[in-house]
């Protein structure tokens, strides 16, 4: 066991950690990128850098991304509650 | 000091596992609960990852290694490839089963939101 | 020839659905009905001559020609036996008359719901035919994901929230299950049933073993929806397109028993501790899925959310049968799981029909609606009684066969949770016959505070159209269950680990020589269940014309106890993966115990 | 229950669970010096008997092919239930519509940062088609250049404003790439039945190992992930990216 997997691995750890404890999600698409960065060198590190590849491409780019996106539409959503006669459950 | 080093792929694995399901139950944002749930994964890419891994050994490409040198376990690594094609989808699908559900009922708070009304 | 026919089952409707997706745009209507169709029933006929023609031996196929060298399996092996071939083969029947009955419904989104039919019906198929862990996972997911598409496909704002609380307990399933892989891959090192059953009798009392049990076998009983994994269920079939329903309930959630089954006959027998998991812990589950789903099934309103909860109900009778850890128990499993699956599938479909033709699903709101569509309540009644317990066709055998296992176990406790289970379920459906078809049941009792909802569902099929594949499955469920019972208890024996009888202690059987149904024990208990159905029905039907003095104690001692149950299924996401937690504990407790 | 009472059972069962994660993990293999027969025997074989260098690659197209089958069909299954629940209230004409919408204004662009994002996204798909071609001999792959060719349209997104956007992607396109993908990678399949052999036998000559095109049929499969998940993350980014655009009022 070398010294950096072990720090890697606590820094997952921590990392991961932020993501879960971080309430806003604004910031949690952060926390993510960050995860999926310290995931890609930890995949790195185990020799994996397929998988690090893949983590670096879906992880840190690809999935944050979209949940940029979301986080766009849904502060821009407007439309009407219609929904089916429910409404919204808070008045 | 060195049985604990031994044994910290497992514990944070196990880790990410507990934080993640914390992080889903006390969630108060439908987004941020699928944000929860790529930690819940994270766990299972370390476990994986682990139990491939190989003391002293390197990458299973032997492009410039000629074949034979130690090298880690591959097929984990094809598990975990799959693993990560699987979490991006399901994530896409749930963000946008959230976002259709923000547009119904103008908010996503988990711990507000049934399916059924009363 | 016969050895080619195993991946075309699987791979040939992937490829329909690619290239139905390819051409969706220039595919004229009707078109992708008649395609969809023609691939469910291609792929059934291929499973049921390979159920043919596996009498003997198994068929076995090496995806890529990589059959193991030295006894090490470096590829995915497909090893089709009866029971996974008549498993296959029941899940594309399935599948074909679903598709009848939701002919021409679904044309407005460029074979969408084809595509997605033809993946989930894909995955299912490799699902049962796999014979390596990970490609199971892999089928497994392909299913779930359609699944989750498929239930939000409404787009109403209870679809939504049923598919993301099924969506996010499923997918924690399954990540549980990759985790479970990893842990016994570390152990034995390869994926294949074989080599991993070889594993584990190697290491029968390794913890890491036992531990990746718990974690594969808490996800596929999420899947499962056994207590208290079942939360999920009600949501999110309640909500899907009826005739997605109708998979969900008659072969979805049994699919993912299969697997627990699988695992536990074909890999992890060996393991003593595991063998204590199954006969506590998933008995335990089962008994109390079949009561819970039952008590649940009678006080609910909403039609598709009442069959629902009877699903788990049924399916927890299954893994009663499973878990006896008796061969005959299993073979029960797999009757009451095919038998079930037709006759809830059949109800699915009269819910169907209601949604289209009286525009609702809510059983107090459509009281005495259903008198011009009669023959669908016909249908329903029979449903009715045949969940609670009458004595002919596949759902009887099997509870027969689980009957006479238990017996030989002697927990006859058990028998009164099946009869309760049975009965329930059965008065619940008898109760919304009565009340839709025949206008009884004025005054509702406990059901009215339960949840509903104002779906409905395109009326633009025919009466008959509809009826005829309800008809069909119903019909299924009646025939040949005598020959149904001696089938499974001979195709059980290659499904079980080849150390299975000496492990059990079991007599040992010649090789694929018919075992002979045993006896059932007492032939009055399904009739009582019948009667008891009944006798819960005309209550509920009958509250206004009873005396107060005997409607008031019941009420008064019951309501507590029911909103308690109805608190606990809150819809809320954050209560069901807490339960999932508790669930998981409760596994690491009993091997801690064992 | 009350987010306090869930809480209290939530960590009730984690302190259950305590005990037994102890006890697994100190019986766990240790790590990284325990045996693996699997990975050890591909590891040992797969160059010579089919001439590629990344062995990861091997395993997820030839000897765990048929997995990589029912990934791709996952992917393709999540994609069309994406665009099902999307485009589901949205209706096609939309998407249908590129260009001609009331929503966003076109804010022209800056001309250097259109010539970066020409540019950098002409970069990006190179970069991405040299990932994909890569999978027999380096990391890399169908699946990680396919999510680098689907970034790299989103830089036509950034570059070009939302209208250039819409023009080059149809959605018709990009369903026929995606599922034009995967069903290659099917017919991958069916061709070694049809040539009788098992589904999914590499059929193809094999190539000298180290070499670009080695790998035989798994070539063909690694194009078909390649253009699966291109095709596939294209659409999700399209179906997604339709979302932010106002009915109405502009967001910015």
């Amino acid at each position: 066991m070398n010294a950096l997997l072990t720090v890697l691995l606590l820094m997952t750890a921590l990392t991961g950690s932020g993501v879960a404890l971080t309430r806003t999600p604004r910031r949690q698409v952060m926390a993510m990128a960050a995860n999926g960065l310290v995931l890609a060198l930890l995949f790195m590190a185990l020799q994996a850098p397929d998988v690090a590849f893949s983590e670096l491409t879906v992880g840190t780019a690809a999935l944050p991304l979209l949940f940029l996106v979301i986080l766009a539409s849904i502060r821009m959503d407007r439309s009407p509650r219609d929904g089916d006669k429910q409404g919204p459950d808070k008045p | 000091m060195n049985r604990f080093t031994e044994l910290l792929p497992w514990i944070v694995a196990a880790w990410l596992l507990a934080v993640g399901l914390y992080g889903m139950i006390t969630s108060r944002h439908y987004v941020q609960l699928i944000g929860c749930l790529s930690v819940v994964q994270a766990s299972t890419y370390v476990l994986l990852l682990a139990v491939g891994y190989r003391r002293h050994a390197g990458p299973p490409i032997f492009y410039t290694h000629p074949p034979g040198t130690p090298a880690v376990d591959p097929v984990v690594q094809a598990l975990v490839l799959t693993d990560i094609v699987i979490g991006a989808t399901v994530t896409a699908l749930l963000l946008a089963l959230a976002l259709q559900m923000h547009k119904r009922r103008g908010m996503l708070d988990p711990q507000e939101l049934r399916p059924l009304s009363r | 020839m016969i050895g080619q026919l195993p991946p075309l089952p699987v791979a040939g409707p992937l490829a329909v659905a690619g290239l139905l997706l390819v051409f969706s745009h220039v595919l004229p209507k009707y078109v992708p009905d008649v395609i969809a169709l023609l691939t469910a029933l291609g792929a059934g006929i291929v499973c049921i001559i390979m159920a043919m023609h596996t009498a003997r031996h198994p068929l076995v196929y090496w995806f890529g020609g990589w059959a193991p060298r030295h006894g090490l399996v470096l590829g995915i092996g497909f090893v089709v036996d009866q029971v996974e071939a008549s498993l296959a083969a029941f899940v594309a029947l399935l599948f074909f008359a679903t598709l009848v009955f939701a002919w021409g419904y679904y044309d407005e989104v460029h074979a969408h719901f084809h595509v997605l039919m033809l993946l989930f019906m894909a995955g299912m198929i490799g699902f049962c035919l796999t014979h390596d862990l990970f490609n199971m996972f892999v089928w497994f997911e392909v299913m779930s994901v359609a699944a989750f598409a498929l239930t939000g496909y409404a787009l109403r704002s209870s679809a939504l929230g049923g598919a993301l609380n099924f969506t996010v307990v499923n997918t924690i399933g399954s990540y549980l299950i990759l985790g479970g892989i990893g842990l016994i891959y570390s152990r034995v090192g390869a994926l294949d049933f074989a080599a991993l059953g070889r594993g584990v009798a190697a290491a029968p009392a390794d913890p890491v073993i036992t531990a990746s049990f718990a974690l594969i076998a808490t996800g596929l009983l999420i899947k499962a929806a056994q207590v208290p994994f079942q939360f999920w269920l009600a949501d999110a079939h309640a909500v899907a397109p009826s005739p997605v329903s109708v998979i969900f309930s008659g072969a979805m959630v049994a699919i993912g028993l299969y697997g627990v089954a699988k695992l536990t006959w074909s890999v992890y027998l060996p393991s003593p501790e595991i063998r204590f998991v199954v006969h506590r812990l998933l008995l335990g589950m089962g008994a109390a899925s079949t009561v819970l789903g039952g008590v649940m099934a009678l006080v609910q309103r909403h039609i598709k959310r009442l069959l629902a909860f009877s699903t788990i109900s049924h399916v927890g009778i299954m893994l009663i049968g499973l878990a006896l850890l008796d061969r005959t128990g299993l073979a029960g499993m797999f009757v009451y799981l095919v038998g079930h699956g037709l006759v809830k599938g059949a109800l699915f479909m009269v819910a169907g029909i209601m949604l289209a033709s009286l525009g609702g699903i809510d059983e107090i709101g459509l009281r005495g609606k259903g008198r011009d569509i009669w023959p669908a309540g016909i249908a329903m009644a029979a449903g009715g009684l045949l969940l609670a317990g009458l004595p002919v066709g596949l759902m009887d055998k099997g509870s027969e066969l689980i009957d006479a296992a238990i017996h030989r176990h002697g927990q006859v406790w058990l028998m009164a949770a099946m009869v309760a289970g049975s009965a329930f379920t059965g008065a619940a459906v008898l109760r919304v016959t009565g009340r839709v078809f025949l206008g009884l049941g004025q005054v509702p009792g406990e059901e009215e505070r339960s949840p509903s909802d104002d779906e409905q569902e395109k009326a633009d099929r025919p009466l008959w159209l509809m009826m005829l594949p309800t008809s069909l499955l119903l019909l299924l469920a009646l025939c040949a269950a005598h020959a149904a019972g001696e089938y499974a208890a001979r195709i059980v024996l290659p499904f079980m680990h080849p150390q299975a009888e000496a492990i059990l202690g079991l007599a040992p059987m010649k090789a694929r020589h018919p075992a002979g149904v045993p006896e059932a024990p007492a032939s009055w208990v399904p009739w009582f269940s019948v009667a008891l159905a009944l006798a819960i029905a005309a209550f509920e039907l009958t509250r206004r014309h009873l005396p107060r003095l005997l409607v008031a104690p019941i009420d008064k001692v019951l309501n507590p106890a029911l909103g308690l149950l109805r608190t606990i299924h809150s819809g809320l996401i954050s209560d069901y993966i807490t339960w999932l937690v508790v669930g998981l504990a409760l596994f690491g407790l009993t091997f801690a115990l064992s | 229950m009350t987010p306090r009472l869930r809480l209290i059972i939530f960590l009730l069962a984690c302190i259950g669970l305590m005990p037994a994660f102890a006890h697994v993990a100190m019986r766990m293999p240790s790590f990284g010096a325990h045996p693996l027969p699997y990975g050890e025997t591909i590891n040992a074989v797969a160059t010579k008997e089919r001439h590629v260098t990344n062995m990861v690659s091997a395993v997820n197209f030839d000897y765990r092919g048929f997995d990589t089958l029912g990934e791709e069909f996952m992917l393709l299954c999540a994609v069309t239930g994406i665009t099902v629940l999307l485009r589901g209230t949205r209706g096609e004409q939309t998407s249908a519509r590129p260009g001609v919408l009331e929503g966003r204004p076109i804010r022209p662009r800056s001309e250097a940062v259109m010539l970066i994002c020409r540019i950098f996204g002409t970069l990006t798909l190179m970069f991405g088609i040299y990932v994909a071609l890569h999978a027999m001999t380096t990391p890399g792959g169908g699946f990680q250049g396919g999510v680098i060719i689907a970034s790299a349209t989103l830089m036509i997104f950034m570059g070009e404003t939302y209208r250039g956007w819409r023009r080059l992607m149809h959605s018709e396109i990009l369903d026929a790439i995606e599922g034009g993908g995967a069903t290659l990678y099917a017919l991958c399949g069916f061709a070694s039945m049809v040539a009788g052999k098992p589904f999914l036998y590499n059929i193809l000559p094999l190539g000298t190992p180290r070499d670009l095109f080695s790998g035989g049929l798994m070539l063909i499969e690694n194009a078909g992930v390649a253009c699966a998940v291109a095709g596939g993350f294209a659409v999700t980014f399209l179906e997604f990216l339709e979302e932010t655009r106002a009915e109405k009022e502009d967001p910015e």
